[in-house]
């Protein structure tokens, strides 16, 4: 036991260099965090000699920090573009939970599985423990921060003397806000360049836009208004634009609720995640979506069905005359009928809208396909409606590729003095062929700001790593109408320093700074931009009171209606061709931005690692999707090592068969294949963009994904792909239901019968509660954040890629994926996980009562009295007790994540979800405290917190007014497997599909 | 038979004490090998206490594996031994007397054996004792609705009381080797052992009585011990355990095993000691005769089985089943088939079953069948369950056939010490069946 | 222990052991002892002995057993009731097998104390009127009598076919 | 006879020793007062000088763990307060007062905090929370801490193991409901 002691961080004492690259954290603070002795629990028998404890009492109480008690301050999350907005639970100075935040109009309380995982990018083994310089040698040293800070001051002041301040670039990602404004001005006063880079940056919608409108920007979607989506490639749910947004707004628009729901279309090539929800698969073949948007246009038009001026029907008449639907048929490969359907839907059910530019389909003709997808827009009227120009992202302020490219092209030829890198690793995102890396050795001199030693960092000649967004002041904004406060959660685990404090503090050495940089620290610059902002939206209001509220509260949420735009001339001057594809290959190649990963900068990140795709099922490895025709042509069964072959290079990695692509593609998750960035990211997988062209969007200048033709072939080396679930089919046994809208309609789908009154024991007694939980189907989209936040909440161990193998993992709660081929393929995301219940077959069986059933319903599991018989697990009808087969660690620091209120489990014990018992026990205490009853969703699981679909429910069955006991009786109710009478205390709601045309 | 008459009470005296002569070089060899497997079956048990039980091949949902099929499969093993030395006994079936001693030895080691695997099995084998209804200050008890519970006193109870028929059955003949051992301390050991036993008349009646007892306890409590062990399975609801056909199919399957392992032990030691005149032909084929019999039951269980699966209509145990048949394992289950069903046929044949080398080799063949069966039913079947999402397969790890072989070392160091140590035959009992001499038989 | 004395024959055949018992009785000799290297039914009816009491020990353990195993398993049961899924807290089918268990390992015990008791067994090994060859192939009688009666004895035992007859006393 | 007695006598022996055994085995070590690092008296702090349990463990109302006092704490009083220069007996040894308190002084101006040795014990899986036994059910702390106002050096004197607690939450139950609610396991095991 006496490891996991540690690992439970009774008291983990971090002496300087311990486990880290260096720095640690300041020995006071830490005491300071660890206040009273309490910590996580580790269970031993009941024999436990007791430890000779210590105690350690603060020296000066922190006033905001009683032991015990958990703190939530909100913030913003950073781990990408989307800055969604988040509570962080601090228990004891320690950050240990992210939630979203509730009134953030963004993610309103749900999270996605990365957001969840930020925790880990704070307490990173692998983070930089402090600054560091290239000695002679050439190797990176350990320095101090005011030496390290005078040396990018020498630096500077030396290419100024040269007058050389036109070479200075600082390259970072989208920072909006006081940072973005603060590097702005510094750089500029430098006389440098500010060059913003985002790997997706979608620059082909704002082209496209800028032709089409005349306004050169990405809006916001209101797809939570719309009856139809239909959505050219666009993966909403993944990572387009703002993903947990949308997919609160898409589960508005498509769970079902009152006898009725919206239709949702994916057009693209390969079914991806976003696909899987969709009503409809439209395999079109890779880069026509244009043609078939401009079909439908067609379609729209001649029925005279299109809600435009007749002036504008002409123009767009001249436009898509040629793209009859036959026509555009032979081109796409999708039925006439299909499109003239399609079309029909589209105008009738209003109001939709047409999505489309998803990073992993576009190609070099984007820009014109987004045209035909706003022309589609426009002529149904959702242009002012579902499309809001008012509202627009900072994204848009990101540079093209091709303003990167030309960077990349300026340092080859030196004429870069220094370069500043924040947030963004181009040496991992950026295709090989740009050569960024030969390129970056041309820099005299690179500065790095990033917290971990990604492949951009490793090159630099100075590291001055900066906090985590959980350790430092700041703001973000990701749409016009939503200012985000990042506040610190707790102080610096490692030796680190916020940006903004460095930018100020070297500025203070740099003559002709120091006025215009004034500020002492980034907070007080920070406060002032704020106050810039109060002057503008609340001038009445005093500035204190203001920015207490604002960050109480995390941040300013505003309304900002729709405006009204014609379809600019410029439209009419676009011309339609299909798009142009390297390579001599037989194959498209589609390299997809994994919702897991998002670019890469997930990769060091174990909970991600060991997140299963939810497609698939694999972890911590990449793989390619190949159709089985595909796979049966070259001889290919799941797991051959396949190698893939473009112009540019090639990559070898197991194939994995997958129906939901079509034959003449393939396709290769982005995220890993990363050469250094942390043990846990660090030569694993491989990296698709490493054999991409550097092929642009001709119009925009945005990187085009889809633009390689590539050749596979089998290698003949073979291993078990490892992943969760090896079954794709349910056998007929009703595990993840679905009903037609007409069936429900018609109501003529059989009721079902729930258990109790076929059984031969009296029901059972429950004394006050009988905690219960609903899961709607219709609106699981399998993204997997319920899984890592409950890794989060319940001190989850990661088991690595050689236990998941034997199906070690510890998750207690997954998503399985059954495919479906009656009519079409489909897939269905059912979450699996203890389903409490009343009639429990593990419960009898365990000999020692280390399983038991409480009088509130819950299926209990005592750590500490389990012996390891395992039986309770054979017998369990769903296969949800998970087994510790040895004692895991959590390498320091990630254990001082652990949450307190849950035990750290060691070897030989099982273990299983308990509904958040901890939160429950809490929830009820208050409730008790404040002499009242619970109220119904005051407690809520961590899963249902997350989960940006709001698909889980859970509440009091016996209390007949909640949610959930009414939910419990809904038509489309029924327990798993309930035949074999465990009577569940999970209702699932069956999903609801439309009738297939 | 003529042979059989040659036998005087001294002859029988002599030959029987005769095997407990110093140990031979073969012996010893065979001895200190057995201690170097069982020594590596310890290492890899430490080794997993220490490390955790992920060693073992265990993967989810396969909770249950090698050792639990170890398990059962000694637990079967024990069960002949109480049947020939109790169940005939009160049937009067003479052709026991001279296996029962070595078989009631097989029921006792095999039962020790066994008792490991529940512990060894366990998460946490160091708090075993929890499973135990002992008083203790956190006024915790344990679970008397869980079949591991019914299986802890079932076995303990069946290890107490056969432990107790297997000595008292020996008082007479230790008495007799007490009076012709010469050397002191063997001589004190076997007059300890002996309690003064006379062979006086009041001892043979109490003691005939008592036997009988013992007999009438042993019969029933054989049949329930593997009613109890298979209701580990039979009580759960797992496709493929949940069943009401078990404790029949197991009780014969393990009769049907036990008697198979008794051959495999007895044949060697009769050639070894030359102790054809005491085991004959004829006993073999009473032996052979029963595991026809049993190999039908056991047969027939397969088959109601597959009938019951498929009529009842149930999806799961119909999933189940083909699966065995055709899944992943269909290997383990034909091996099953063909040594339980098909090679015992052969024993409808007189040559065969009066054929000592044909007996030797079907009772092989046997014990592996059995081995298997008892893994098919596990591991296949957890394998394999109500919930396709949930679904994995087993690998047996180095460190479980490590313990396994430890485990048959564990057995065979009991027998070893006991053929050497305790008389393997039942002196007196071979005596009964023996005319008795009598003043007319000499006179004619 | 009484100070004994008495005759002591050695025979090799059942039938005249036997004739020598029924003599013997018939001449008032009831303290006999007699030994043999099996148990034999011969004997003990000539001896007429009567039923063992050994089932009487046998008979309370089980009882006893019986009765253990019920209130072991429903007092537990009680002293902290714990539900697993919704059986009964005293669900006395399962706790039948119990009750079953312990009836059976309490009566066999008894019973082998009940035989150790009875027959005595408890001496290291048998001093006086004791011949190794019992335990082999040779019957005996030990006949407890006054000294003048050792004549007459003597001469039973020989015409009814001892090999040897000895007088024997503590 | 003598032999028979004795075997059953041994047999009943060995196995009153194993549940000893097992029971020594399930119970904790030894109860006694630690060297601690610094001579801290509770009896003149809470004893004599009649200072509340809560003046120093101040968030025993309000949270799980009662909050053992900042070195700021003591400093609030020990600044002013040098106590006398006087032998203090405490088991045959003398300690000077004066002394110690300067040590406490010492460990400010260090800003370092005196790491104390832990008395009373709980296991990590144990979930208590001093709020619900003080504040809500009104539970002095001496039903388990003893009276420490007595202690100088304090000392266990309750092992807290799992039945002593039990046993308390079967008295306090008032009806059958309210038995099984505070014998759940849940109630005290996380």
């Amino acid at each position: 036991m006496s490891e996991i002691k540690k690992g439970g961080s009774t008291k983990p004492v971090l002496s300087k260099g311990e486990g880290l690259i260096t720095g640690g954290i300041k020995r006071r603070d830490f005491l300071k965090i660890l206040g009273v002795v309490g910590g996580t629990a580790a269970i031993t028998g009941g024999c436990s000699p007791e430890p000779v404890e210590k105690i350690i009492p603060y020296v000066i109480p922190p006033d905001t920090i009683i032991p015990g008690i958990p703190k939530w301050y909100a913030s913003t999350c950073m781990e990408c573009p989307a800055g969604c907005g988040i509570l962080v639970k601090n228990r004891e100075g320690r950050a240990i939970k992210i939630e979203g935040n509730p009134l953030s109009p963004i993610n309103s309380g749900g999270t996605c599985a990365r957001g969840q995982a930020a925790l880990q990018g704070l307490y990173n083994p692998d983070r930089i423990g402090g600054p560091h310089t290239r000695n002679s040698s050439g190797r990176l040293e350990p320095t101090a921060w005011d030496e390290a800070e005078s040396i990018l001051v020498e630096k500077i002041k030396e290419i100024r003397s040269k007058g050389n301040g036109n070479k200075i670039v600082f390259l970072t990602n989208n920072i909006s806000g006081s940072l973005n404004r603060l590097i702005d001005d510094w750089v500029n006063a430098l006389g440098g360049r500010h060059i913003v880079y985002e790997t997706f940056s979608h620059e082909p919608l704002k082209e496209a836009n800028r032709i089409s409108f005349g306004i050169n920007k990405i809006p916001t979607y209101h797809i939570e208004e719309t009856k139809y989506l239909l959505s050219f490639g666009a993966d909403m749910l993944e990572t387009w634009l703002s993903p947990v947004q949308y997919a609160r707004k898409f589960s508005e628009m498509h769970g079902y609720k009152n006898k009725s729901m919206g239709k949702f279309v994916q057009v693209e090539p390969r079914l991806s995640l976003t696909g899987v929800s969709a009503d409809e698969w439209i395999a079109i073949r890779p880069g026509t979506e244009a043609f078939l948007a401009l079909g439908i246009a067609n379609a729209i038009l001649s029925e005279g069905a299109a809600s435009v001026t007749s002036g504008e029907a002409d123009k767009l008449n001249r436009l898509v005359k040629d793209y009859k639907p036959d026509v555009v048929s032979l081109i796409t490969e999708v039925p006439t009928e299909t499109i003239t359907r399609i079309a029909k839907e589209f105008v009738e059910s209003r109001p939709s809208l047409a999505l489309g530019g998803g990073a992993a389909n576009t190609s070099s003709k984007s820009t014109e396909t987004l045209v035909a997808i706003n022309i589609l827009n426009y002529i149904a009227g959702n242009v002012g409606d579902t499309v809001n120009f008012g509202d627009t992202l900072t994204l848009s302020n990101a540079n093209s590729f091709r303003e990167i490219a030309s960077l990349v092209d300026s340092m080859s030829k030196s004429e870069v003095e220094l370069l500043l890198i924040y947030n963004v690793n181009p040496s991992f995102t950026l295709p090989k062929t740009l050569r960024f890396d030969e390129a970056l050795k041309k820099v005299p001199f690179v500065v790095s700001f990033s917290s971990f030693m990604d492949e951009t960092t490793e090159q630099a000649n100075l590291v001055l790593p900066d906090h985590t967004t959980l350790e430092k002041w700041g703001d973000y904004t990701h749409q016009d109408s939503v200012y985000g406060v990042i506040q610190p959660i707790m102080d610096p685990v490692f030796n680190t320093k916020s940006i903004g404090d460095v930018i100020l503090s070297i500025s203070k050495k740099i003559e002709g700074l120091e006025s215009q940089f004034s500020s002492n620290t980034f907070y007080d610059y920070l406060r002032d931009s704020w106050r810039g902002i109060q002057t503008r939206l609340a001038p009445d209001k005093d500035f204190e009171a203001f920015w207490t509220d604002k960050v109480e509260r995390g941040g300013i949420y505003r309304e900002i209606a729709p405006i009204q735009v014609r379809l600019s001339q410029e439209v009419s001057t676009v011309s339609f061709s299909e798009p142009k594809f390297e390579g001599e290959g037989a194959i498209y190649f589609m390299a997809y931005p994994s919702y897991r990963y998002y670019d890469g900068r997930g990769a060091n990140k174990p909970w991600l690692q060991e997140l299963p795709d939810a497609i698939t099922t694999a972890v911590w490895d990449t793989w390619v999707e190949i159709n089985p025709e595909t796979a049966r042509k070259i001889g290919v069964r799941e797991g051959d090592f396949l190698s893939i072959e473009s112009p540019y290079g090639n990559i070898t990695t197991q194939a994995y068969i997958y129906k939901g692509i079509r034959p003449d593609t393939i396709a290769v998750p982005i995220g890993l294949g990363h050469k250094s960035y942390g043990r846990y990211a660090q030569n694993r997988g491989v990296n698709p963009i490493e054999i991409l062209p550097v092929l642009t969007d001709e119009a925009s200048g945005g990187f085009a994904w889809l633009s390689t033709k590539v050749n596979v072939s089998k290698t003949g080396k073979r291993e078990q792909l490892v992943k969760t679930q090896d079954s794709t089919s349910q056998e007929g046994r009703g595990i993840a239901q679905a009903i037609t809208l007409k069936e429900l309609e018609s109501g003529v789908h059989e009721q079902h019968e729930l258990g109790e009154k076929f059984d031969m024991y009296p029901p059972q007694k429950y004394i006050k509660h009988r905690w219960g939980m609903s899961i709607d189907l219709s609106k699981c989209i399998g993204c997997g954040a319920c899984v890592t936040a409950c890794y989060a909440e319940n001190n989850i161990p990661v088991v690595g890629k050689g236990q998941v193998a034997k199906r070690r993992e510890m998750s207690w709660i997954r998503i399985e994926r059954f495919y479906h081929e009656d009519n079409g393929f489909d897939i269905r995301f059912i979450p699996m996980l203890c389903q409490h219940c009343g009639n429990a077959p593990c419960e009898p069986v365990c000999p020692v009562y280390a399983t038991y059933h409480n009088h509130e319903g819950l299926n209990a599991m005592i750590y500490n009295r389990c012996v390891g018989t395992r039986y309770c697990s054979n017998n369990c009808t769903y296969k949800v007790r998970r087994f510790n087969w040895f004692t895991y660690n959590w390498p320091e620091p990630l254990n001082w994540q652990l949450n307190p209120d849950v035990s750290v489990r060691t070897k030989g014990v099982m273990e299983k979800c308990t509904f958040c018992v901890q939160r429950i026990r809490f929830g009820e205490d208050r409730a008790r405290d404040e002499e009242r009853n619970v109220r119904d969703g005051e407690i809520i699981p961590a899963c249902a917190q997350a989960c940006p679909t709001k698909v889980i429910v859970f509440g009091d069955l016996k209390d007949g007014e909640s949610t959930v006991s009414h939910l419990a009786k809904d038509e489309r109710g029924y327990r798993v497997l309930q035949e074999v009478n465990t009577q569940p205390a999970i209702t699932y709601l069956k999903k609801v599909t439309w009738d297939k045309a | 038979m003529n042979q059989e008459s040659a036998l005087t009470y001294s002859k029988v005296n002599h030959d029987i004490i005769r095997m407990l002569d110093k140990p031979t070089v073969k012996w010893w060899s065979l001895f200190i090998f057995d201690l170097a497997v069982l020594a590596f079956g310890l290492f890899c048990f430490l080794y997993q206490v220490y490390t955790g039980l992920g060693v073992a091949g265990y993967r989810h949902p396969v909770f249950w594996a090698v050792y639990i099929t170890n398990f059962v499969f000694w637990v079967g093993i024990a069960h002949s031994g109480t049947l020939i030395s109790a169940i005939l006994y009160l049937f009067r079936a003479r052709f026991r007397m001279s296996i029962y001693r070595i078989s009631e030895a097989m029921t006792v080691f095999a039962v020790l054996t066994a008792g490991l695997f529940p512990i060894i099995h366990l998460g946490r084998p160091w708090s075993f004792y929890w499973l135990l209804p002992y008083p203790n200050q956190r006024e915790l008890w344990v679970n008397f609705r869980s079949p591991l519970l019914w299986d802890v006193f079932a076995v303990g109870t069946y290890l107490t009381v056969s432990s107790i028929f297997f000595f008292v059955g020996m008082i007479p003949d230790i008495a007799a080797i007490r009076d012709r051992v010469k050397e002191i301390p063997r001589k004190i050991i076997y007059t300890i052992l002996s309690l003064g036993w006379k062979g006086s008349t009041w001892e043979w009646g109490h003691y005939t009585r008592a036997y009988f007892y013992f007999a009438a306890f042993a019969t029933p409590l054989v049949i329930s011990v593997h009613s109890v062990v298979s209701w580990d399975f039979a009580m759960s609801n797992v496709p493929g355990w949940h069943s009401t056909i078990f404790p029949p199919y197991f009780v014969a399957g393990a009769i049907f095993s036990g008697l198979a392992m008794v051959i495999t032990l007895v044949v060697p030691i009769r050639k070894i000691f030359h102790l054809e005149q005491f085991i004959t032909i004829a006993n073999f084929e009473g032996m052979a005769k029963m595991i026809i019999l049993t190999s039908l039951i056991v047969t027939y269980a397969y088959v109601v089985e597959f009938f019951m699966a498929w009529y009842s209509g149930n999806p799961y145990e119909w999933g189940q089943f083909m699966y065995r048949a055709k899944g992943d394992y269909a290997l383990f289950y034909w091996i099953m088939i063909f040594c339980n069903s098909v090679v015992p046929l052969l024993l409808w044949f007189k040559k065969v079953r009066t054929n000592i080398k044909a007996l030797f080799i079907i009772s092989l063949f046997i014990n592996i069948g059995m081995w298997f069966e008892r893994f098919n039913i596990i591991v296949i079947s957890l394998s394999h369950d109500f919930e396709p999402g949930g679904w994995g397969l087993y690998r047996v790890s180095w460190v479980e056939l490590g313990v396994t072989a430890g485990s048959f070392a564990w057995f065979f160091m009991f027998f070893l010490l006991f053929i050497k140590i305790l008389p393997a035959l039942s002196i007196s009992e071979i005596k009964e069946i023996l005319p008795a001499p009598t003043r007319e038989a000499k006179a004619r | 222990m009484i100070k004994e004395q008495g005759v002591f024959g050695i025979f090799s055949y059942i039938d005249s052991t036997v004739q020598a018992i029924k003599k013997l009785r018939e001449a008032d000799f009831k303290n006999l002892r007699v030994f043999s290297p099996f148990p034999s039914h011969e004997i003990e009816e000539a001896l007429e002995r009567r039923e063992s009491i050994v089932r009487f020990f046998t008979l309370t353990g089980a009882t006893l057993g019986a009765l253990c195993g019920l209130t072991l398993t429903i007092l537990t049961s009680l002293d902290w009731p714990i539900r697993t899924s919704a059986k009964p807290i005293v669900s006395l089918p399962p706790f039948m097998i119990f009750v079953f268990e312990l009836t059976v390992l309490f009566g066999s015990l008894a019973t082998l104390l009940g035989l150790l008791i009875n027959s005595r067994l408890r001496r290291n090994a048998p001093r006086i009127m004791y011949d190794p060859r019992f335990s082999e192939d040779k019957f005996g009688i030990a006949v407890v009598c006054k000294i003048e009666d050792i004549r007459k004895v003597e001469e039973i035992l020989k015409l009814s076919g001892a090999d040897e007859v000895q007088f024997e006393g503590i | 006879m003598m032999k028979k007695l004795l075997k059953g006598c041994s047999g009943v022996l060995l196995l009153s020793l194993i549940f000893l055994g097992f029971y020594l085995y399930t119970a904790e070590s030894s109860t006694k007062a630690p060297e601690q690092p610094i001579f801290f008296s509770h009896k003149i702090h809470s004893g004599d000088n009649q200072i509340p349990c809560q003046y120093c463990h101040s968030y025993v109302t309000e949270s799980t763990m009662p909050g053992i006092p900042s070195m700021q704490k003591c400093m609030g009083c020990h600044t002013f307060i040098a106590g006398k220069d006087e032998e203090y007996k405490y088991d045959g040894k003398a300690i000077n007062i004066q002394k110690e308190i300067q040590k406490v002084k010492e460990y400010w101006d260090k800003k370092q905090p005196i790491s104390w040795i832990r008395v009373n014990y709980l296991p990590d899986f144990v979930y208590f929370t001093h709020k619900r036994h003080v504040l809500r059910e009104g539970i002095e702390c001496k039903t388990c801490h003893g009276e420490v106002e007595k202690m100088d050096v304090v000392q266990r004197v309750y092992r807290l193991q799992m039945g002593w607690c039990v046993s308390c939450h079967q008295e306090k139950a008032k009806d059958g409901d309210e038995l099984t609610k505070l014998k759940d396991c849940l109630t005290c095991h996380k």
